[in-house]
């Protein structure tokens, strides 16, 4: 069935739980089929082990490339090493991985200054001074310490803003609303909650929402989902760190077509800014990019 | 009528939830308050919903690892249909869906997958553990594909009334979660099915030697089951204002923990809901405890675990005269 | 009246007290075990016998009172020390474990290892072999336990007890389960041990048993002891007397009553073997039974008798094949739901598998097969239930504390008492018995005779399964014997004759 | 010395995989390629080794939902040693590690929380699902706290070839795999010890009537599982060169479904070490060919969950004579 004139390009996805990485897989695929190449994308649900198994069946039935978004930053180099000793070339989208000149090319979405500019953002809106919470995301994921520290980067220098809690949402819209609910009630005077990414940002508002803290409270979150950036629009969040998957991705599909076409020369790390939507400028965005 | 003694042994769990509250009232002036007892109860609502029909299933010997997926994929019909009806393109067609027709659907598809979760573990002699697991990954697809991977959102005031309005003072969740345990301990205390389902567990020859119908009462209760698990996927859905395709995940080891905690035997003859309740109340205390004494996260999970075995320790304490 | 006796007591208990939460097991109880003799332990469902031997072989370890072992005190903190002392138990209720083989559970604990310290199979499936063989039970034993029957299981718990030095040898009604050829094996084998000087216990509820075998009589009664002697110095009626604490002046005749029409008539009922042998268990099997008839089938272990009941109740609805007539009407009968519906109970052999739902309380197994009788306007009814269940606890002497005590924790004859009052709950038509009084005490055997008779009095049809000779002769009204599966002969009570009958029953 | 006849009841699934193999040689011409075969077998590798262990505890009639995170604690602890030594600031003190000296530590580790776990059951009579429950939180909570979240990485090329490296023509993980499996099935059928394996879980109580230690043959069990989670965490670890403090999520239910389709049933007593290599194959064939046949990633749960049914189904039409 499969027909060994149609060259392969394989997407490689950490999880496919989060609408963000849904985009970031279709996109590229999208893009992949335009370019004349059949793809399949491939789910790693966030597990390194599995990443390496499908790196392994991908080497083994004749992928001309990988378009990879990495479980972890180290945790995959070994993969992208053993595809480069297969010659199959790999480009990394969104995060990175910590190795050089493993992957072709790392486009990358950089968490850490995308964060920074949330902090800034974050102080400027509190007046340097208040409680916030931190919501974190899984606590064994090296983009979760990424956004913390580019965070508290800037918001640790303001010893008036205090963090009076800090826990975990894992990632995700229920848990982080429980835990939300839970923060509401040990802490009476929250100003603002700063959370690792938008689905947690949504959960923590349901929560203040419910709590009849709505407008009391502020919500930050990290990703530009799409209820997010209608929430900015209607004022119930306050700011979102807006990633670009769809460049990302389309950009790693159109580099592993001019590799397999030939072309060698690729810049090692290209990262692709985040950038920060609010209330004022949220009209130039929609969910997940610039809008047209 | 003459007072029937209660069960104590089924209310064994209880000292330890008691402790832990009593506990957790020294160590934080806000866990007795009103507002966050609520929380807790409307936090344990759907873990509630769901382990009522495991403790079920788990009564006649079986277990269910799919009731995550289950909620998943039965919130995502609801909203779905809520938000966007049923489209026919070829016929130009379009019908709108009221909030009680949504849920509806939501209960007949959970009691259609609970059903399927039945058939091959009695006609096919699947063990459950495997059929509930390929359920487990079955129906989290068919929930990927019916979304295509994102969240249903914006539901309306309407469908998250039932996540997150009050009524009477109390919230709508704890209401729907103390209907389902009163319907379903009056289910296995007062109904021959209820009966049936102990037996089974008990001894499942006998149970059919004594001329139960051990195949169709499984069946019954694996859509029971799925039935709460729609409920659960309604109230999580209403909660959230939103759909998420990955939603449920983990319930399966936590609404059997809460079983198990309460009392209940894996081995199936043995326990009650109320104990499931009282489970359910246990981990949600817990929950609720690490984070308004705010422990880090890293602790948090060693803490919990300690805590879990010391709830069952002191649970095992008080039944040793048997 | 003390034993006077100049024999060797190998193990003595003393004032032996075992209280079970709810229930005084055993009350200063004292028993002296000779040495090479068959000493027995009689008493109602019950009275404590299981508890005692339990007690002496190391199975509870708490109780208060003393052992004494040769003269001095000894205290078994488990099994493995009691068996080291050379006390070795065949437990009434089997231990064995069901998915491994024969030789396995024979040697369990104690497996022989060979030099490199792992398990000598060919030296324990040998040592096996020769056990079995002094039992008279030639078998492959490499098979699992689980393709036995319960007779045959009880084989292998008896070579496993055997299979120890023991000094004293404790059997709990092992007999309960055995052919009477099979049991005649026992008796020789129980001799030469006794030549051998090993001390043997003995619990029956047999008393040919207790005349034939054995030489003192240990009596308990509701958890005392009321009575030790020589056998040979008491007679039966006395020990019968002691043990139920009353005259029994109305032993079990039985009535005459007159023959209805044809209440049940099977024809052609032949089942196969499982699996492509092409070998039937049954073979056109046909009878009728009268109402107010008791009709008994004699066979030997293995005849068939326990698949004619599963396949009549619609244990096996696809292999099976026959027509069943009841009143004159055809019914078809797919499952045992459909059967009761038909008004045929079953009291299967094996209460502890088919019986029972051992966690649950006495009242809720008792209601279990006829659920309807305790539902008041659709729902459960605490109150009918407990009543009904009260009233067989009463009537068949039920010794319990209360109605809603689990079953497994009565006593296993009184375990079968609450298999047969479900059964009697369901108001049948038809009542087939598969060995009714295993493991039951004289008194309460006679109870149900007299419940059958009563029964079949009220116009119900009866069929007894027994292996007990004796028995089925007093309580039938005609026996058909079978044999490997086939019809092989039929009896009217005129005809009765206790060689004519087992000659029909043995295979040609 | 007479052969003993092989149990071919064990060997039921075994049908199933084959049918399997068959298909996918048929559908996709990559599957049955020599390189394609290896990736197979070290993909499962890890998974054979923790249900190993797992098989050995089902067959005494208990569970263990704490592999994975004993395979992340290993993982981690024996990274850090190996690439950080052990440092004592106070005393001025730098221990380092060979590769063996981390290898026996984690095993020591893994043995040590196993350990605890058959503890909790015998000692207290925790339910082995809630002891081994509580050590899943547990021991993620500590590899959390050890890697404070970060992986350990670069272990360098030494510590990697336990889990990349070849040895003979074979991946070194596919030796150590079969190694584990010979032995433990040299182990349940030869030694009083794995004998008594089964013999608990088919009669604990003339288990224990015979004179089997049973307590101490169960913490035994649970302590060389734990042990098979410490060799599963280091071919993880050594395959990525790195310890991921989140690794194993998932491999509770990926080991008792491979135990479970291999024919070992959840009650104890019954099943084989072989029987669960082989279901480890079926999922680990499963997995392979739906990513050889392209077959989308939301179809893919859909049709794993269908496979997974068929596979234990057609087992069953084959025993049905029994
Ligand atoms: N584990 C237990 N817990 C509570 N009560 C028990 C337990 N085992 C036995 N009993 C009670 O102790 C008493 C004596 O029981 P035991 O089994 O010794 O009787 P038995 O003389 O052997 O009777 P049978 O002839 O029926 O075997 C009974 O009333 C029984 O209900
Ligand atoms: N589960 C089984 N699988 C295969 N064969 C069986 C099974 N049960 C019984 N048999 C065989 O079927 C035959 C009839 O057994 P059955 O138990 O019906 O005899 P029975 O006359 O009722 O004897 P018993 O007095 O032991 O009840 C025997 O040869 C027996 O070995
Ligand atoms: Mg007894
Ligand atoms: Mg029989």
């Amino acid at each position: 069935k499969s027909n060994n004139n149609v060259k392969k390009i394989a997407v490689v996805i950490s999880t496919l739980n989060n609408p963000w990485f849904v985009v970031l897989g279709e996109t590229a695929k999208k893009r992949a089929v335009e370019l004349g190449y059949e793809t399949v994308i491939f789910d790693s649900q966030n597990n390194p082990s599995k990443e390496t198994e499908h790196f392994d069946n991908i080497i083994a039935s004749g992928y001309k490339a990988i378009l990879f978004n990495p479980t972890d930053a180290k945790g995959s180099v070994a993969n992208v090493k053993a595809a480069k000793k297969a010659g199959i070339p790999v480009f990394c989208m969104d995060r990175e991985i910590d190795a050089n000149d493993v992957a072709v090319a790392q486009i990358l979405s950089d968490n850490y200054s995308g964060c920074v500019l949330l902090g800034q953002y974050f102080v400027k809106k509190l007046n340097g001074k208040g409680n916030y919470v931190e919501l974190l995301g899984l606590v064994g994921d090296n983009n979760t310490w990424n956004r913390s520290k580019g965070f508290h980067s800037v918001v640790d220098n303001y010893p008036d803003l205090k963090m009076v809690a800090q826990q975990t949402g894992e990632f995700d819209r229920n848990k982080a609303m429980e835990v939300m609910e839970s923060m509401l009630q040990a802490h009476q005077n929250i100003d603002a909650v700063f959370c690792g990414n938008d689905a947690m940002a949504m959960g923590a508002y349901q929560a203040v929402r419910a709590a009849g803290k709505e407008g009391e409270i502020m919500v930050f979150g990290f990703d530009g989902a799409a209820d997010v950036v209608d929430a900015i629009r209607e004022g119930k969040i306050e700011a979102t760190g807006m990633q670009f998957p769809k460049t990302m991705a389309k950009t790693a599909a159109e580099y592993a077509d001019k590799y397999i076409n030939g072309e060698r020369n690729f810049q090692q790390k290209i990262p692709v800014a985040v950038e920060l939507v609010t209330k004022e400028n949220v009209g130039n965005y929609v969910a997940f990019g610039k809008a047209e | 009528m003459k007072k029937r003694k209660i069960d104590i042994s089924n209310l064994q769990p209880l000292i330890a939830l008691f402790l832990m509250a009593v506990a957790m009232t020294i160590l934080s002036e806000n866990f007795a308050t009103k507002d966050n007892l609520f929380n807790v109860a409307r936090q344990i609502s759907v873990n509630v919903c769901i382990s009522v029909g495991m403790t079920m299933v788990i009564l006649t010997g079986g277990i269910d690892l799919s009731v995550g997926s289950i909620l998943a994929f039965t919130g995502a019909i609801a909203a779905g249909l809520f938000k966007n009806g049923i489209e026919m393109q070829g016929m130009n067609l379009y019908i709108g869906m009221t909030l009680f027709g949504v849920i509806w659907i939501a209960l007949a598809a959970g009691a259609f997958l609970g059903w399927f979760n039945g058939f091959m573990i009695t006609k096919f002699k699947v063990p459950p553990f495997v059929a509930t697991l390929a359920m487990l990954t079955i129906a989290r697809g068919l929930t990927m594909l019916y979304t295509k991977g994102f969240p249903i959102t914006q539901l309306g005031d309407q469908f998250n009334y039932i996540g997150t309005g009050w009524f009477l003072g109390m919230p709508m969740p704890v209401w729907i979660s103390i209907f389902v345990v009163s319907l379903a301990a009056f289910f296995m205390n007062k109904t021959r099915t209820g009966r049936y389902i102990y037996a089974i567990g008990g001894n499942e020859r006998a149970a059919l030697l004594s001329g139960i119908k051990v195949n169709k009462v499984k069946v019954v209760v694996y859509m029971i089951a799925g039935m709460l698990c729609a409920i659960a996927g309604l109230l999580v859905t209403a909660r959230l204002d939103s759909a998420q395709p990955n939603a449920g995940g983990g319930y399966e080891l936590d609404s059997i923990a809460a079983v198990v905690i309460g009392g209940t035997s894996l081995s199936g003859g043995k326990g009650s809901i109320i104990g499931t309740v009282i489970g359910a109340g246990i981990i949600g205390v817990l929950n609720n405890g690490l984070v308004l004494l705010n422990v880090s996260p890293f602790w948090q999970q060693v803490i919990k675990g300690f805590v879990i075995l010391l709830a069952v320790v002191i649970d095992k304490f008080n039944t040793k005269g048997e | 009246m003390k034993a006077r006796s100049t024999d060797y007591a190998i193990i003595e208990a003393r004032k032996i007290t075992k209280q079970f939460p709810g229930v005084l097991a055993l009350n200063k109880v004292d028993l002296r075990v000779y040495a090479g003799k068959v000493n027995a332990v009689v008493g109602e469902n019950g009275a404590g016998k299981s508890t005692l031997v339990n007690i002496l072989s190391g199975v509870y370890t708490e109780y208060d009172g003393e052992l004494l072992l040769d003269g001095k005190k000894v205290v078994f903190k488990d099994t493995t020390e009691a068996r080291q002392a050379g006390i070795s138990i065949i437990h009434q209720e089997l231990q064995l474990v069901p998915h491994m083989s024969i030789a396995e559970n024979i040697f369990l604990g104690r497996e022989p290892l060979n030099k490199i310290r792992t398990i000598d199979y060919n030296k324990m499936e040998e040592e096996s072999r020769v056990l079995l063989i002094k039992l008279k039970f030639d078998t492959d034993v490499s098979r699992k336990i689980s393709s036995l029957r319960i007779g045959q299981q009880q084989i292998v718990e008896i070579a496993k007890a055997l299979s120890f030095d023991v000094r004293v040898l404790i059997m709990d009604e092992p007999t309960s389960a055995l052919s009477e050829s099979e049991t005649k094996t026992l008796f020789k084998l129980i001799e030469s041990l006794k030549s051998d000087g090993v001390a043997i216990v003995y619990i029956t509820h047999k008393m040919d048993e207790l005349t034939q075998l054995a030489d003192y009589v240990t009596i308990l009664r509701d958890g005392c002891s009321v009575g030790e002697s020589a056998v040979k110095n008491i007679p039966v009626d006395d020990v019968v007397k002691l043990m139920v604490g009353r005259d029994i002046k109305d032993f079990f005749v039985k009535q005459a009553h007159k023959k209805g029409n044809v209440r049940l008539k099977i024809k052609n009922m032949s089942l196969k073997k499982s699996g492509k042998s092409g070998k039937y268990l049954l073979k056109n099997i046909s009878f009728k039974v009268h109402a107010s008839e008791v009709l008994g089938i004699y066979g030997l272990m293995g005849a068939g008798r326990t698949e004619l009941f599963e396949a009549i109740f619609g244990l096996h609805p696809t292999p099976a094949s026959g027509t069943v007539n009841i009143d004159q009407k055809s019914i078809k009968i797919n499952s045992p739901d459909d059967a009761i519906k038909a008004g045929i109970a079953l009291i299967p052999e094996d209460r502890k598998h088919d019986g029972l739902v051992l966690n649950m309380a006495i009242s809720h197994n008792i209601s279990l097969a006829s659920m309807g009788k305790i539902l008041k306007n659709g729902l459960l009814n605490e109150r009918l239930e407990r009543n009904q269940a009260e009233m067989y606890r009463e009537k068949l002497n039920i010794k319990s504390y209360s109605s809603s005590q689990p079953v497994i924790k009565l006593s296993g004859g009184n375990q079968q008492k609450v298999v047969v009052s479900k059964w009697l709950a369901t108001d049948p038509k038809i009542l087939f018995l598969d060995e009714p009084t295993r493991g039951i005490d004289v008194n309460a055997k006679n109870e149900i005779y007299k419940i059958i008779d009563d029964l079949a009095a009220q116009g119900i049809a009866i069929v007894v399964v027994s292996s007990e000779l004796p028995e089925i002769m007093a309580i039938s009204d005609r026996i058909i014997s079978m044999c490997e599966g086939q019809h092989t002969g039929e009896f009217a009570r005129s005809e009765f004759n206790e060689e004519k009958i087992l000659h029909a029953a043995l295979p040609k």
